[in-house]
């Protein structure tokens, strides 16, 4: 690291570098815990490099050390994390990393530091560890195995993961527009003012900070003016159109069906930390419906395959004319130029111009002519025409280069002699352009070869996506320009639907015409492939033009089984440098051409974007919704121990002072058996269902008969699916003749309310009724006990509790404290049990005048679990625990409520196959263990014969299973084979560490005549 | 990100705003037949599929409009919808025609 | 076949790594086989090498249009368990495991199986409930797995979220020691390579376009190439199996839908076992390259795209920054999807059909790659024998006409 | 008039507005009933009787609403509407609509407690929707009188644009997701959140 300035005076050539910072705002920042200066308006890469450093990161296998190969989100080397504690992320490409002051910038992927790191040793075992070598070893022992893994895992990955949780927000945002452009470059912003002219909705979004691409680093003209004070104009036009919206920081990561687009903005990544506001978003994902996709993207320089590519040093041209013209850094103070193609003059002209000394050009073309070469021959530089870098030379290390070799190159073969040596300290390369189609081919677009560019280029697909400019291949400002125009007109006007919309009048461009590129995928070097020399192909992930023949001599020859094996492509960069000079190589080496070795396929994102923004809003406390119930204060007050069902909180139960859970559960079971209890149940499922065919209808839906129920009187019902499978259950209550209210479980209300829809809308459309889901509209809660009829009877009420007047399975309808309610005479504790619905804005109001009414007869409040105690030992099913999906209503015992007589109802067909009313069919049975104390574990199977080790054969299992404090002893149920011939028997369940035994009894373990509910 | 258009109620949005129900115009065979549906016929109406790779018929419901069933042809391959139509309606001929080929 | 191991890798160094052969070869296809085996995914290509290495019967081919490997086996989350509820899956699945422990040994191709433990969180009651048959039903089959506590699985996934106050606060786990994860492009090869050596002909680039059968008896298929004649032919093209079905007029309880995933970018070890979470429908793993593996949902609707969609995505990734809050400044990386074939009862269908002769392999659904091995196995016996092995018995077809299904997904449904 | 007290859904979150920074300006509506109206809309003879009780013929395009006197009929679906009631007056139309559509094939339902409904003014509102549900709330066709329903914030919702300039968007939420809509709106609405779609901006950086 020297301590040369390499940043250009603000005084050369009349302030014409630098035209992105402000030398007077001086920002510090560190890297790697070292403090460096840098200027508002630079980049991390730019700052860095200004300061000297030239060493950035280690590559993911061989830990060579990196540089900064490009200047934008292409750049596969220079990764590094920024932040510290909650603000730390890893892998953020320095060329994307907006300087602030106070940044914390931390390099990754080397051990104990970045100058001197231990893994680098594995460069020196290279020739051990080509592609796809961990295939070949690591076999024997096999049991060593985890062990290699621990190693290559550590030795693996690249930044680490944040320590500490992000305190940081999130958001998405839904827009649809007419017109979405990616990229803002000399494209995007003709594309968009055509557009915006017709009166399009215009979003336009680049990744970077600002507007105007490469027109800052181009030549030509624009209606007579530079083409970057073009772009100026046409931002600031834009800008004050309210039809458009410029979005920039903002990424667009993803093209989807149906011309859906995803946008990653980043709002507070390129502010100081301490700046940051805690409620702005950091990242905001945009959620775009575009009537037209126009894809403005630009392309990516390739980079040439050399050997030694990859020192530190070793830079795209465009990079090192961006670096010089935006941010006024030279990256080295003596450059040569090696290029195919013309494009690259331009940054010799320019970094001579910036007082860098450029002696040499490497052109891979014979004697080439053109506007550009002219002036660089004008120049001074001289050009070695038919020539190739064969080598790079570095300081010990290869952090630094010394110089490169030029040989000769040929027309085949990959062996070169060198016949010059040039000293230099940064070598500019050039492989011609890759238009960035990625956008483009997210869905199905298609891409062809293009013979001039030698690349693909987009072709067909079937969405309202176009692209232009350089991502359509037109490198030629006159040619993008009005192509643009075109396109963004074209794409307005169909999006408006206007006739005839008058068109903006493009301005005329023109630029110097360049001599055509030549091809170069190999430059052969002295020595061939890895003996001792690698050409990097894919930076990141270390892949080589070795390891691509290799790949190809043993057969992974199609280019995804080349990705797979080389991992190339499949690095942070997702290949953007490499793809084609790697398609290039395959096909040099299977001797075919590269549209037959084959493309690869482009899938979202664009570049990597946060997770952060696609949780977007929905993370802590907003993660997903929490349903409360009109109780939910009082159970909160009360020391509820809620549990979550579905998207619902409810009670489990509640602990008083010191009690544990099973003390509490214990107390709510007694005291609603013995004096009363109540418990809020507004989550279950409320359904009305109106018409003079309700009964009809609910008689296919249910598998018992409905229609004969009276009005005024409940009943229990079950419902199949169409394999007859048991799937909810819950009491339907007629409330007039043609009016019925269904209750469901709390977890399938919303389901059978679509499910009901379906049935009706679908198959019986004929029926006459209307389905309106009340749920929510009531508040519902049981009061059972024996005190429960006392309870009711004290609040003012112009119902009749008594025991002859509101029978068991009877509804009544009136007032409740001058309340409207309903109330249904059900009991799924076993108990005499009032179910009382009140209108949900008053129902916090009834639970707390019940509670009072109550006190004196110990009304107690219990919940779910002590409900499911009292249901189990009435022998009640629980839909969830007795079912699964695979259990019927026969298996139940519940064939009374299967109805025989009934021609057609769901599940009824389904329940004669073979299987299914077969002999061996699991059956519910009641469980007595032999030992009241032992409780069985749910879910524990029982064997048909106790062996000494599994496997043993299981004839079912537990399916609910409790210690019933009533009974003072434990009870359970099981689902069985053949368990109602096995009443009596004893069974046998193994656990890990003891076999319980436990005798087949009736299901019904209390109150088997109901007197209490009917009481 | 499909984008629908319901033929009822006109209400276009992102199929999270449609709810997805699996190949239109399936026969229930107890429906028409309660009696005499054999193993096999019901097996075709519960579990067997066209699946086709290329033109479908199916079923949507438009749950953030209307809340009303409704079929739609789409491409499997494409995600082009060709077509939308009521939920009584009959297959309509392209569908039949795509079947053929 | 040319040996690996690490002094067959140091002596090609040497040479710099220039007597390497191919791994498998390319041959042009033969006019006629005994079998041939449609689909040369992980499960076409298992079965053709224990066809060969079993049983025997090397007059075989593995035909596909594409690149061997390159659909659902290529495209999967590489998660490997076994610890399924039903005895049928169990039994198939854990043979499937079982033969994962030594696979890199028997192929001669290391395909980093790696047993780091799997966990299935439970974050409800029911869930948890659940998982504890789950446990039992296991142990009883003589499967390691059993039930941990939320206070174990903290010490071994240091980074999850297990505060009370979460929105589903973590109760325990389902825990399977020796369940884990493989290099799943390396399943495909190194069983390519190994059917190769065997004699077994692997066509890539060889779509079929016909089945052709005569009085009930399978006598062939048409591909692009031609017309190839077959005593046996067998399906095993997950994602298109209906296409193929069709060609052969089977009726199946199929359907094809596309099964999201994504990768973060590679970051130093965090997670070293595998999760999954029911609660809030995700699961995650980390590479031996550092990414975080994320496995997303189903997309509702028929789809051949083996294009990602949004929304399944988003919902995963939602549920796995909840759990995992320290991802939310991690970046996706990439995203795709496979397409996968929904059976009616989410459970393969292996085994003999209707016509004479042909036999089919599909229907995994989202357990394709966990299977590959025992799926191979069983499906070369029941070819190599034209009966069912006892293991594929239960999968067969018939199951969908007599009701009985096998089904894993313990039913939704929640008590009162 | 009932005994008990009245709580809203979001009733016991009244109090804390005073101490937010948002954006907008948002407060759970108290002086509502709801009645959920279904009958067909092709049914002339339910149409009818619909519109003598109500003052109003029932509106039938998509996505519109109609405004009588207090009341607001906001059409859901084809056979289905939601009526708002002065609160006041609510028993009276409730009753009155129930008895005049006995003899029609139409449902009538008191819905008064099933939703919250959460009234969001400011010029920032429509930005703040976006950001909870999957259709563009900021395009201009959607004025005053639309009704949209809408999954926001992942939860079941309606939007009843009431009023522009500014702009008067009623979310209906239903009871049980209320607090988790207003948790969500808090963080959303902050005024530091703004997103200032579609007008004209600042020029940025060339």
């Amino acid at each position: 690291m020297s301590g040369k300035p390499y940043r250009i005076p603000s005084s050369r050539s009349q302030g014409a570098f630098g035209r992105l910072i402000d030398r007077d705002a001086a920002l510090s920042f560190t890297f790697d815990d070292k403090t460096y200066t840098g200027f508002k308006g630079d980049t991390l890469a730019s700052a860095l490099l200004a300061n000297g450093v030239r060493l950035f990161g280690r590559s993911f296998k061989y830990h060579r050390p990196r540089g900064v190969i490009a200047a934008g989100p292409e750049e596969p080397n220079a990764l590094v994390s920024v932040g510290s504690g909650a603000t730390h992320e890893p892998n953020n490409r320095i060329t994307d990393v907006e300087l602030y002051d106070g940044l914390v910038a931390t390099s990754q992927n080397r051990w104990p530091s970045l100058a001197f790191d231990v893994s680098a040793i594995n460069n020196t075992f290279s020739r051990l560890i080509p592609s796809g070598f961990y295939y070949k070893t690591f076999m024997w022992p096999a049991k060593l195995w985890p062990h290699y893994e621990h190693i290559i895992r550590h030795a693996a990955g690249l930044g680490t993961a944040p320590q500490e949780e992000d305190e940081a927000v999130y958001e998405q945002v839904h827009v649809n527009c007419d017109v979405l452009i990616a990229g803002g470059g000399i494209a995007g912003l003709a594309a968009a003012l055509a557009a915006a002219e017709v009166g399009a909705r215009v979003i336009i979004a680049d990744l970077s900070p600002r507007f105007g691409g490469a027109a800052d680093c181009i030549d030509g003209k624009i209606d007579s003016a530079a083409p970057l004070a073009w772009a100026k104009k046409a931002v600031k036009k834009l800008a004050a159109m309210d039809n458009v919206y410029i979005l920039p920081r903002t990424t667009v990561t993803g093209h989807y069906d149906h011309n859906w687009v995803l946008m990653c903005e980043r709002l507070s990544d390129h502010i100081s930390e301490a700046d940051r506001l805690a409620n702005r978003p950091r990242h905001r994902l945009w959620k775009v419906r575009a009537k037209k996709v126009i894809v403005a993207t630009g392309a990516f320089e390739r980079p040439l395959t050399f050997a030694n590519n990859d020192r530190p040093g070793v830079m795209l041209a465009s990079a090192a004319r961006s670096y010089a013209t935006r941010y006024g850094v030279t990256p080295g103070e003596r450059a040569v130029i090696f290029t195919n193609n013309d494009d690259a003059y331009l940054t010799a002209l320019t970094l001579q111009d910036a007082g860098v000394s450029v002696p040499k050009i490497i052109d891979v073309r014979e004697d080439t002519k053109s506007a550009l070469i002219s002036r660089a021959e004008d120049a001074g530089i001289e050009i070695i025409h038919s020539s190739v870098i064969s080598n790079v030379e570095t300081s010990f290390g290869g952090t630094s280069i010394e110089g490169v070799q030029i040989a000769t190159r040929t027309a085949t073969g990959r062996l070169a002699q060198p016949f010059a040596r040039i000293e230099c300290d940064l070598v500019c390369m050039s492989g011609g352009w890759n238009p960035a189609v990625h956008l483009f081919a997210h869905v199905n677009g298609s891409v062809r070869f293009d013979d001039t560019l030698q690349t693909f280029r987009p072709d067909q697909t079937s969405e309202a996506i176009v692209a232009i400019g350089a991502a359509n291949g037109h490198f030629d400002l006159s040619t993008t320009i009005d192509e643009s125009f075109d396109k963004g007109y074209a794409a307005g006007k169909s999006a408006t639907g206007k006739s005839r919309p008058k068109k903006a009048v493009p301005p005329k461009a023109r630029q110097d015409e360049r001599s055509p590129l030549e091809a170069l995928w190999f430059a052969p070097a002295k020595g061939s492939l890895n003996e001792g020399n690698k050409h990097f192909i894919d930076f990141q992930n270390d892949v080589t033009a070795a390891d691509i023949e290799l790949a190809a001599r043993e057969g992974y020859r199609s280019v995804e089984h080349l990705k797979r094996y080389t991992t190339l492509g499949m690095a942070t960069d997702q290949g953007k440098t490499s793809n084609i000079s790697a398609l290039g190589i395959l096909a040099d080496t299977l001797n075919t051409t590269i549209p037959a070795a084959g493309a690869t396929r482009f899938r979202p994102p664009f570049t990597p974007f946060s997770l952060g923004s696609i949780a977007g809003t929905q993370a802590k406390h907003l993660f997903q919704p929490v349903r409360r119930t009109p109780i939910a204060t009082w159970h909160h007050d009360n020391n509820c121990d809620m549990e979550p069902v579905g998207l619902w909180r409810r009670p489990f139960c509640y602990r008083h002072g010191t009690e544990d859970r099973q003390a509490a559960i214990t107390r709510e079971i007694l005291a609603t058996r013995e004096k009363a209890g109540i418990i809020d149940l507004s989550s279950l499922g409320k359904i009305e269902v109106k018409g003079p065919d309700a009964g009809v209808f609910l008689d296919r839906i249910y598998s018992n008969v409905f229609s004969t129920l009276k009005p005024g009187r409940c009943r229990y019902g079950l419902m199949m699916n169409e394999d007859g499978f048991l799937f909810d259950d819950g009491v339907t209550v007629r409330l007039a003749e043609d009016h019925f209210l269904m209750h469901t479980t709390s977890g399938n209300a919303d389901r059978i309310v679509g499910w009901l829809e379906e049935w009706h809308q679908t198959e019986w459309p004929d029926l006459k009724l209307f389905i309106t889901p009340v749920t929510e509209n009531y508040t519902q809660f049981a009061v059972a006990g024996p005190h429960s009829r006392d309870i009711l009877q004290k609040l003012e009420s112009t119902i009749d509790f008594s025991r002859e007047a509101f029978t068991p399975l009877d509804y009544k309808s009136g007032e409740l404290c001058g309340v409207p309610v309903r109330i249904y005479r059900i009991s799924f504790s076993g108990e005499l049990s009032y179910e009382i619905s009140v209108p949900a804005n008053y129902g916090l109001a009834m639970w707390q005048a019940l509670m009072v009414a109550g006190k004196e007869f110990g009304l107690t409040a219990y919940g779910t679990e002590p409900l499911h105690v009292m249901r189990a030992e009435k022998g009640f099913i629980a839909i969830g625990d007795e079912t699964d999906g695979t259990v019927t209503p026969l298996d139940l015992d519940l064939g009374w409520a299967v109805s025989k007589k009934k021609v057609d109802y769901i599940g009824k067909r389904s329940l004669q196959r073979s299987f299914l009313k077969g002999d061996e069919r699991k059956e519910m049975v009641g469980l007595l263990t032999d030992d009241p104390k032992e409780v069985l574990p749910d879910g524990c199977y029982a064997v048909e014969q106790l062996l000494d080790k599994p496997p043993m054969k299981m004839i079912g299992h537990v399916s609910s299973s409790y210690y019933s404090p009533t009974l003072n002893r434990s009870i359970a149920f099981g689902l069985i084979k053949n368990g109602r011939a096995r009443m009596g028997d004893t069974l046998q369940f193994p656990l890990e560490d003891k076999v319980v035994s436990a005798k087949v009894v009736s299901p019904v373990f209390y109150d088997s005549e109901g007197e209490r509910q009917n009481a | 990100m499909l984008l629908i258009k319901c033929p009822i109620c006109d209400c276009e949005g992102d199929e999270t705003d449609f709810h997805y129900g699996g190949e239109g115009h399936i026969q229930r065979p107890t429906s028409s037949n309660p009696d005499k549906v054999g193993d096999e016929a019901q097996r075709d109406y519960l579990y067997v599929r066209k699946n086709p790779r290329g033109l479908h018929s199916e079923r949507w419901l438009c749950e953030r409009g209307c809340g009303k069933w409704f079929h739609a042809l789409r491409d499997t391959a494409t995600m082009v919808i060709s077509k939308t139509y009521l939920i009584t309606d009959k297959p309509p001929a392209e569908l039949k025609k795509a079947g053929k080929k | 076949m040319q040996k690996y191991s690490i002094f067959t890798l140091a002596r090609n160094a040497a040479n710099y790594h220039k007597g390497w052969g191919l791994a498998w070869r390319s041959p042009e296809p033969k006019s006629e086989y005994d079998i041939v085996i449609i689909g040369a995914g992980g499960h076409g290509l298992a079965t053709a090498y224990y066809l060969a290495k079993r049983h025997n019967l090397t007059n075989v081919a593995v035909v596909e249009k594409g690149w061997l490997g390159g659909g659902n086996t290529g495209r999967n989350t590489t998660i490997i368990r076994s610890n399924y509820l039903q005895d049928e899956s169990a039994a198939i699945y854990e043979l499937s495991r079982s033969l994962y422990e030594g696979l890199a040994q028997e192929l001669n191709y290391n395909v980093m199986f790696s047993p780091r433990g799997l966990f299935m969180l439970c974050m409800t009651e029911h869930e948890l409930r659940g998982f504890k048959r789950h446990a039992h039903a296991n142990r009883l089959s003589g499967i390691e797995s059993r039930m941990v506590s939320a206070e174990e699985v903290k010490r071994k996934i240091p980074i999850l979220n297990v505060s009370p106050t979460a929105r589903y606060p973590l109760l325990g786990a389902l825990y399977q020691p020796r369940g884990g994860t493989a290099r799943h492009d390396a399943v495909a090869w190194g069983y390519a390579r190994g059917a190769d050596n065997l004699g077994v002909d692997i066509l890539q680039n060889c779509a079929v376009t016909g089945i052709t059968r005569r009085g009930g008896k399978v006598t062939g298929i048409d591909t692009v190439k031609g017309h190839i004649k077959a005593k046996k032919v067998a399906i095993v093209t997950a994602g298109s199996t209906t296409l193929l079905g069709d060609m052969a007029g089977l009726k199946l309880p199929i359907e094809s839908v596309t099964l999201q995933a994504c990768v973060s970018e590679p970051i130093k070890p965090v997670l070293d076992v595998v999760i999954m979470a029911g609660t809030v429908h995700g699961y995650m793993s980390q590479s031996d390259k550092g990414e975080l593996v994320i496995g997303g949902g189903a997309d509702e609707y028929n789809n051949y795209s083996q294009r990602g969609s949004f929304p399944a995505i988003e919902h995963t990734i939602t549920s796995l920054a909840e759990l995992f809050p320290i991802i939310r400044r991690l970046k996706m990386l990439r995203q795709w999807a496979g397409i996968v074939d929904m059976t009616g009862d989410r459970s393969p269908i292996i085994g003999k059909t209707d016509v004479d002769g042909l036999y089919l392999n599909c229907g995994w659904g989202t357990g394709g790659f966990k299977s590959i091995p025992g799926s191979g196995l069983v499906f070369a016996d029941t070819i190599a024998n034209d009966r069912p092995h006892p293991i594929a018995e239960p999968f067969g077809l018939n199951r969908f006409a007599e009701g009985r299904l096998i089904d894993e997904s313990i039913a939704a449904g929640v008590a009162h | 008039m009932p005994d008990l007290d009245r709580n809203l859904a979001l009733s016991h979150r009244h109090q804390e507005m005073e101490n937010q920074a948002l954006g907008i300006e948002m407060s759970e509506r108290d002086d509502v009933g709801m009645i959920d109206l279904r009958g067909k809309a092709d049914d002339k003879a339910f149409m009818k009787n619909a519109a003598t009780v109500l003052g109003v013929e029932l509106p039938t395009d998509p996505r519109t609403s109609i405004k009588k006197g207090g009341i607001d009929i906001l059409w859901l679906s084809i056979d289905q509407w939601l009526i708002t009631t002065p609160l006041k007056s609510h028993d009276k139309t409730l009753s009155a609509l129930t008895k005049k559509l006995t003899k029609n094939h139409a449902l009538v339902c008191d819905m008064s407690d099933a939703r919250s409904i959460i009234r969001l003014s400011g010029d920032r509102v429509r930005e703040v929707l976006i950001k909870g549900c999957s259709f563009d709330a900021t395009q201009p066709d959607f004025k005053p009188g639309t009704v949209r329903r809408l999954l926001f914030a992942e939860v079941a919702a309606l939007a009843h644009f009431v009023d522009s300039n500014p702009d008067v968007i009623d979310l209906y939420v239903f009871r049980s997701y209320a607090n988790y809509v207003w948790e969500w709106l808090l963080q959303t609405a902050h005024e530091d959140a703004g997103v200032g779609l579609f007008q004209v901006q600042d020029a940025p950086v060339v």
